[in-house]
């Protein structure tokens, strides 16, 4: 019923091209996060869905309905800005009965819908308030339970969370998840933060300047990362990228890295024969050996690594539940992630294990994945 | 349909306005600017002569002074009214028990009109009648206050007037930036061993530019327009030494029937604004394109 | 005659100071008597500084005032402008040309028709003195600029400022007209300041008159800027100053604090061959609709013209009537004075507009003229430059 | 607000004479600011006598407030002598009208120029801004021409559409620089509940808008109140607004000049825009940098 | 040298206490975070140490000098602002030699020392911008190198990089663990983020209305927070707690709560025997048990838990690393950390095992730690 197309939407703002042909392809139903860097576009292409920008090339539809002239109020969707956008003037209760009011629902239906949503979101005591007098976090849940209100077709959520400390933040995404579970809206999430993108997705789409990078489930996008900018971009610390030169081995494949260890530089080879793929091309040719941290780690307790080497810790860092260790492979700073218990190791070289099945591997010009 | 007037509704709301504005503003503006290159005397007359009222008004002495107080009288009173605005809102900046009291002293100058600024003044500067009397009649013979009778201060009388009616404003516009200024910026300054003589001197008034501007701005619209503070406080005189431009134009206009030269004077005049003011504007609008 | 429409007139005036306003309250009432409605306009300041904006404003928006109070060639400017009425039928019935001196016919006559009504006329070269303050030097009033000077520097040596003066450019240059009728003599008074002949203008006689001038800023006070005429005046009346040299509305004031003529103070012209520099106020009809403002027009034209007006007006305001035809007894010594000395002016050919006064000249080159005096009398410009600047003004502002 | 610029440890001694001398500064200011408005107020309360026999500075001996009571009912101006009082309400009558109407057409051309920004919006600003700097003598003559044609020469109208149109660029100054702070994602969060240009203006934005109101308010009432040459050009008579009747009075005299009079009458007509400056001075400054100073 | 002393510091401001005696010792050299949530007086006692605010009572001392009524710019400590503060009109150049010619330090030294801190900062190319012309991140280094420049004995941080995105954090984060190293000074950082405290200091103060509630290692906070406050302030998602009655087993103690699995609820028997503390008096009595959601994680593969169990699966949220699952225990939402492997496991039962060994033990009233 609300499906949402997007068949090559394109934004110009004079010369400048802002969004260069945007397709994307969104189930009834679906949750799409929008992920990119500051100014990629997100909030533009947001923005033309909800109506607010006008559409230079292509086409919106949802459901079977071309919208792109079609008024904002018209096209049965509701928007969370990142500064929430409540009205400062209006009660909450108002804020949210707002929309319904310009839609002529009368009065007493307004005020069962509004009851009924601040109920939902646990907020029916706050109805008389005005949003100064709300915390950060009221005023979050004040901006959903505005657009719940209407039960709109599409929810867009422009960074909804980006205005709330760490904690609260964690609260109101499981909300958000819980609240798609249970409404079973079609909702399109723009955010800049990864970790949201990969807890709340059904989809990520990655933007880069104004492009689709990739459009896949969160587990793909983490696992196998389209190019290396989306790679970058996913996981928190950010995929090891290594540079060497492909060879071949005994067993398939290998490259060749040095790890420093003991005080020296030693020659290692990592195994590259279980990579699904067919290597032969690229032997001879440097390529990026992507790891992620969790790829690394201390070698033994049932850690299953397809290969263990001793590496000199550089630094380390404990995050609480693990500890990151900075080791020097091949000259770059590559991290990896330990157990916490591990965390009281400051220097020396220890002992890693690294799982090769989940590298990725790239092509260093194009730095498109290697497949 | 209505979705199209819609769309076009904020043109045709800002469409009267700025209507009234071509209009009354740039359509008159025109209009002076013609009558300018006219013979027009009396009543103003549509036959064009050339440039003849410029030369005319360039040949002068009485414009040649006009344009020169314009600028003593306009950089002074800027300078002079920033200075103290400044001074006052720095002072008053330290905690001071019983500021808005105090601020609202230094802010009434400004619900007053120049007319009765200047009939103050006058009186005040007045050598039998004011001030100079009384502080004489302390003890302090030598003392001198009689502005407005010396060819070469009046001018200078005109600026003590304006100042003490718009530093009190420009006091208010400094002092609402000061209290806007990051605290951790001072604090910082504080660590790095400057007095607060010098944080002020060397980091606060610096970063404080848009304030300046501001504050320029308005200034130099008062300037421009001062016309009831030389009449009201020196009539133009001793002599017609503390005239101003607008006070040319208007003798120029109403009471020597010379409407050509008036209006050629008005155009030289809104040159010289326009010539301060759209630089400023342009790069005002530029700056903000991202707000 | 029966009218069909009350009187009804706008009069802009800007009398609005000492006597001024008592003698229009006179007008007002005699038009009110007589039906008709008077709808007040004074524009005070500036001698007629801000009412000149006034009325430009109310006659290029279509809606002039019916009587506006203006007067010399800025009547015939506007009636040149056609923007005068007609008043020949009133000045027909009324006789005007049999009891208007020809001086003041000329002005307010445009291509021989009326287009003002003169209200009266004003002497502008007297000299106000006080004889105590003079008897203390030992002196009487100067007949002689010579005179005049050797007075002045004796009352300086007194202490006694010689000369009470006031701080506005029109009054410098009421001193600059007497000087120059004075020193230069009738007929260069009329080349120079009625025809403007630039040999005159440019002449040594010229510098002389500002060497003059040069002494009699050295004659008045420090003080003097800003200040209006009618201080001056009190100066002289509370002995502070020997002389003052301004038109006989000084004596309004006079009249004002109960000074009486010839024991408080003396009226005399200012030293000249028989000169007589006449000022003359004048109320002109616009151009308007309506049989009511019409018929208010000429009614006002009537009653100002009318002897019982004069009389009453004139003697509030200092000044003698315009018709000749007045009775006199109730004038003091110096109006009788200048009214005779007008007549003898009149015959001997000295009869001379006023520059300073908008009589001789109109606003341009009147401007010019007082810009240079008061210019050189308000700074340390010597003679010849005056004389070379006033040259150009003038050329300038032709 | 009380998070001024202090440096905590205190020095103390050299502080004290620091504060002392801060003290004198402020206080030497405040007489200066103050010496006009002494004069003026003490003039008034005068009698004649007082005022010929001692100095411009002396205190008055009483408290006498006939000349206030003359200046308002009873001076003459020109011909009439009822005081100030019907051109005082004349001024009422015209500077309401002319505030309200500036100020909204500001408010709603600023709101367009910020939160709806069409193409050259910018360049709209600039030239309505440009409007603030037109020296008003310029345009005297055309405007007169101009209400002689739509035939509202010499009437209130005349001068209301006067000061509204050169009240106009500074209003739209104040109100565009004050929706610039405004966000813009309430304009859109507004347009996706379905309210439109009006309903957004109306529901949303001028509820936010009193600070800036009352800029607009105060700096129109003020200049507008204490306009002469517009009030001296295009009325006459009975029309004419208080300033202009105020000059007619100080310059209007039967006999001995009366200068408590005059100064009542200077009183009378500053009155209310003190009045406003004083109660509403702080919302005004407030305000204005909200509106004006873009730090 | 640069020891940091304070000793029963108070601040009042009028009869509001905002600090209420607080004692800290600091080594020479040593990293210590003060971390507490928004209000409790951090900014406040890193003012007092600064000098810019007075101390209402207590001592402060620097190595061995008493300080309290020491000039700020006497007092030989360098500070970076949470916005900065950097002086919007001068260069970066500018910006940095501004203390040393507030000393009279002679040009051409100041000249030397900004290159110098410039070189090691890899900022020298940004030496003539103005501050608005620098991204954040370079902002960020700016402050830091001005206050490096000084060479002061303390270093005095107030939430340096609360004001930079996640990804640019972290490696500030890692180079301001790496310049404590190389010039191994007195540092004192305030930030309320626990990842960043965990992750720097070598001792944290955790503060909460004016009071230090522990002060201790990193290591120690995580594993043994002395209450329940520093329990749930450290560690992301927060530490679960279990509400439940003590009672004596066959081993020692243990503690029963309800899980939910398979569509109805299950009684568990926690295990407590292998806390190392004497129980005996809490038998009976309700306590609230403390488990880390790593504490908690699937059955199997090498997972060293102390005892297993099947627990419907409420919501999961896929981090990247490793997957968030929402249990219900005794109907609490209870927080579990998997391996990544198993984000694809949406709904239903499944075996996890938890470690009791790292469960902290809290008494519900005073919500101390149980030792
Ligand atoms: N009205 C406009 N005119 C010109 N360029 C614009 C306009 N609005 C946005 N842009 C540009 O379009 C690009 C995309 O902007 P957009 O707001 O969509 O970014 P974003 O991805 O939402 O970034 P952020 O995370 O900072 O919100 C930016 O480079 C921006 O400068
Ligand atoms: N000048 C002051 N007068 C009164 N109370 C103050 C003053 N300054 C700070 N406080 C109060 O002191 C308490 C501690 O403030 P402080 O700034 O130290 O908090 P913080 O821990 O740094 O918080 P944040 O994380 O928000 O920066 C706050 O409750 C604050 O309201
Ligand atoms: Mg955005
Ligand atoms: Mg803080």
């Amino acid at each position: 019923m609300a499906s949402l197309t997007i068949k090559n939407a394109v934004k110009r703002y004079g010369s400048v091209e802002v969004l260069k042909g945007v397709d994307i392809d969104l189930q009834d139903g679906e949750f799409l996060v929008l992920l990119g860097a500051s100014g990629c576009g997100k909030s533009t292409l947001l923005n033309m869905i909800a109506g607010l920008e006008t559409v230079t090339e292509g086409e919106i539809k949802i459901g079977d309905r071309v919208i792109n002239d079609v008024h904002p109020k018209d096209r049965d969707i509701a928007m969370v800005f990142q500064s929430y956008a409540l009205y400062p003037n209006m009660t909450v209760g108002k804020n949210m009965a707002f929309g319904l009011e310009m839609r002529g629902v009368p009065k007493a239906e307004r005020q069962t819908a509004v009851t009924e949503v601040a109920k939902m979101l646990q907020m029916d005591h706050l109805l008389d308030r005005k949003p100064s007098q709300l915390s950060g976090g009221q005023r979050q849940r004040v901006a959903m339970g505005r657009a719940l209100v209407r039960r709109p077709e599409v929810f867009l959520f422009d960074e909804p969370l980006s205005n709330l400390d760490a904690k609260l933040r964690l609260e109101m995404r499981t909300e958000i998840k819980r609240l798609h579970k249970r409404l079973n809206a079609t909702m399109v999430y723009v955010t800049h933060d990864q970790i949201e993108a990969l807890t709340l997705a059904d989809r990520i789409a990655i933007l880069k300047d104004g492009e689709v990078q990739q459009l896949a489930s969160p587990a793909e996008i983490y696992d196998r990362p389209k190019n290396m900018f989306v790679a970058g971009l996913v996981g928190s610390p950010p995929m090891n990228f290594i540079r060497t030169k492909l060879s071949r081995t005994e067993k398939g494949y290998g490259a060749e890295i040095s790890v420093r260890a003991n005080g020296g530089d030693q020659p290692v080879l990592l195994d590259l024969s279980d990579q699904s793929l067919d290597l032969g091309p690229y032997v001879g040719r440097e390529i990026v050996i992507g790891l992620r941290p969790e790829a690394i780690s201390q070698a033994g307790q049932g850690n299953s690594g397809t290969q263990s080497f001793a590496s000199e810790i550089d630094v380390t860092e404990a995050t609480g539940a693990d500890t990151l260790c900075v080791l020097n492979w091949s000259g770059i700073e590559v991290m990896a992630r330990v157990s916490s218990g591990y965390a009281q190791i400051i220097e020396g070289t220890m002992d890693f294990t690294v799982d090769m099945t989940r590298a990725s591997l790239f092509d260093p010009e194009t730095e498109m994945r290697l497949e | 349909m209505t979705d199209r007037i819609a769309r076009v509704l904020p043109q045709i709301v800002v469409a009267p306005s700025f209507a009234l504005i071509l209009f009354f503003v740039y359509g008159f503006i025109v209009w002076t600017g013609y009558i300018s290159l006219t013979k027009s005397k009396m009543l103003p007359n549509y036959t064009v002569i050339g440039l003849r009222p410029y030369e005319r008004l360039f040949q002068m002495d009485r414009w040649t002074v006009a344009l020169e107080n314009l600028f003593i009288f306009g950089f002074l009173f800027i300078f002079v009214a920033i200075v103290i605005g400044c001074l006052l809102a720095i002072l008053l900046d330290q905690k001071i028990r019983a500021e808005g009291f105090i601020r609202t002293i230094y802010l009434y100058p400004m619900a007053i009109s120049f007319i009765i600024t200047g009939t103050a003044w006058k009186w005040i500067m007045n050598p039998s009648l004011g001030l100079e009397t009384v502080i004489r009649g302390w003890g302090w013979e030598s003392f001198s206050f009689g502005w407005t009778n010396s060819e070469t201060l009046a001018v200078y009388a005109l600026v003590m007037a304006a100042v003490w009616q718009s530093a009190g404003f420009v006091m208010a516009l400094f002092l609402s930036a000061l209290r806007s200024v990051d605290q951790d910026i001072i604090k910082a300054a504080s660590l790095d061993g400057a007095s607060p003589w010098k944080i002020y001197l060397r980091i606060i008034l610096p970063s404080m530019r848009p304030v300046f501007m501001s504050a320029v701005v308005i200034l130099a619209h008062l300037a421009i327009k001062s016309f009831d503070l030389v009449v009201a406080l020196t009539g133009g005189g001793p002599g017609y030494s503390s005239t101003l431009p607008a006070n040319f134009m208007y003798e120029m206009t109403f009471r020597r029937n010379e409407i050509a030269v008036g209006a050629a004077s008005a155009m030289v005049m809104l040159a010289t604004v326009a010539a301060i003011m759209v630089p400023y504007l342009y790069s005002e609008l530029r700056g903000k394109k991202h707000v | 005659a029966p009218l069909k429409a009350d009187p009804k007139a706008e009069v802009l005036h800007y009398w609005t100071s000492g006597g001024e306003a008592k003698a229009v309250k006179a007008l007002q009432e005699a038009f009110a008597a007589r039906g008709g409605e008077w709808v007040d306009a004074p524009v005070a300041g500036g001698g007629g500084d801000a009412q000149a904006a006034v009325l430009r404003a109310r006659v290029l928006a279509g809606d002039p005032p019916a009587a506006v109070q203006i007067k010399g060639p800025n009547i015939q400017e506007w009636a040149e402008a056609g923007a005068l009425a007609d008043l020949s039928n009133v000045a027909a019935s009324q006789n005007w040309d049999a009891v208007l001196p020809d001086a003041i016919q000329n002005i307010v006559k445009y291509e021989g028709n009326y287009v003002a009504v003169p209200v009266n006329v004003h002497r502008v070269d007297w000299i106000w003195a006080n004889p105590e303050v003079l008897a203390k030097v030992g002196a009487s009033v100067p007949t002689t600029w010579d005179e005049f000077n050797a007075t002045a520097d004796k009352l300086l040596a007194a202490g006694i400022i010689p000369l009470a003066h006031g701080g506005q450019p029109w009054q410098d240059a009421t001193v600059f007209e007497t000087v120059v009728l004075g020193i230069g003599g009738v007929d260069f008074y009329r080349k120079a300041l009625v025809e403007l002949d630039m040999d005159a203008l440019g002449s040594d006689t010229m510098v002389k008159v500002f060497d003059q001038m040069r002494k009699m800023r050295g004659y008045v006070d420090p003080d003097f800027p800003g200040r209006d005429w009618n201080l001056a005046t009190a100066m002289v009346m509370r002995g502070e100053a020997a002389m003052q040299i301004m038109g006989d509305w000084a004596k309004g004031e006079f009249a004002a604090a109960g000074k009486m003529p010839g024991k408080d103070y003396i009226c005399a012209s200012t030293p000249s061959e028989n000169g007589y520099l006449l000022n003359s106020d004048s109320f002109a009809m616009f151009n308007v609709k309506g049989d009511d403002l019409i018929a208010g027009q000429n009614l006002l034209a009537e009653l100002i013209l009318g002897t019982e007006f004069q009389e009453t007006f004139n003697l509030f305001k200092g000044s003698i009537p315009a018709r000749t035809d007045v009775s006199r007894g109730a004038f003091d010594d110096c109006a009788i004075k200048s009214m005779d000395d007008m007549v003898s002016a009149a015959d001997g050919g000295t009869l001379l507009g006023s520059m300073a006064h908008e009589i001789a000249q109109a606003g341009a080159v009147r401007g010019a003229f007082i810009d240079i005096a008061t210019a050189h009398f308000n700074s340390d410009m010597s003679s010849q430059e005056a004389v070379e600047k006033l040259v150009k003004a003038i050329k300038l502002a032709q | 607000m009380s998070d001024t610029t202090t440096f905590a440890p205190a020095q103390t001694r050299s502080n004290a004479w620091l504060r002392l001398s801060l003290w004198v500064v402020l206080f030497v200011f405040a007489i200066w600011f103050l010496l006009p408005a002494y004069v003026v107020v003490g003039t008034s309360l005068k009698d004649l006598a007082e005022i010929r026999g001692g100095s411009l500075l002396a205190l008055p001996h009483e408290l006498n407030f006939t000349a206030w009571s003359h200046a308002w009912s009873k001076a003459c101006i020109g011909v009439t002598c009822e005081g100030l009082e019907p051109y005082f309400w004349n001024s009422v009558i015209m500077a309401i009208p002319s505030v309200v109407l500036s100020t909204l057409l500001g408010a709603l051309t600023g709101y367009a120029l910020t939160k709806w920004k069409f193409r050259g919006a910018n360049i709209v600003f600039a030239l309505i801004l440009f409007g603030c700097f037109v020296p008003f003598q310029v345009v005297i003559l055309p405007m007169a021409q101009t209400l002689g044609l739509i035939g509202i020469t010499n009437t209130v109208y005349g001068l209301i559409l006067v000061h509204t149109v050169y009240g106009l660029a500074f209003t739209t100054l104040f109100f565009r620089n004050y929706y610039v702070s405004i966000p813009d994602e309430l304009v859109r969060a507004a347009t996706i509940d379905g309210a439109g240009f009006f309903t957004i203006f109306r529901r949303i934005i001028l509820p936010l808008s009193p600070p800036i109101i009352v800029v607009s308010v105060i700096w129109q009432f003020t200049q507008i109140w204490n306009d002469f040459l517009f009030g001296a050009s295009f009325t006459t008579g009975g029309a004419q607004p208080i300033t202009v009747a105020m000059n007619n009075l100080v310059n209007t005299t039967t006999g001995v000049k009366q200068y408590n009079v005059d100064m009542a009458a200077a009183l009378i007509t500053a009155a209310p825009t003190l009045l406003v400056y004083i109660a509403a001075g702080r919302y005004f400054v407030r305000g204005l940098t909200a509106g004006s100073v873009k730090g």
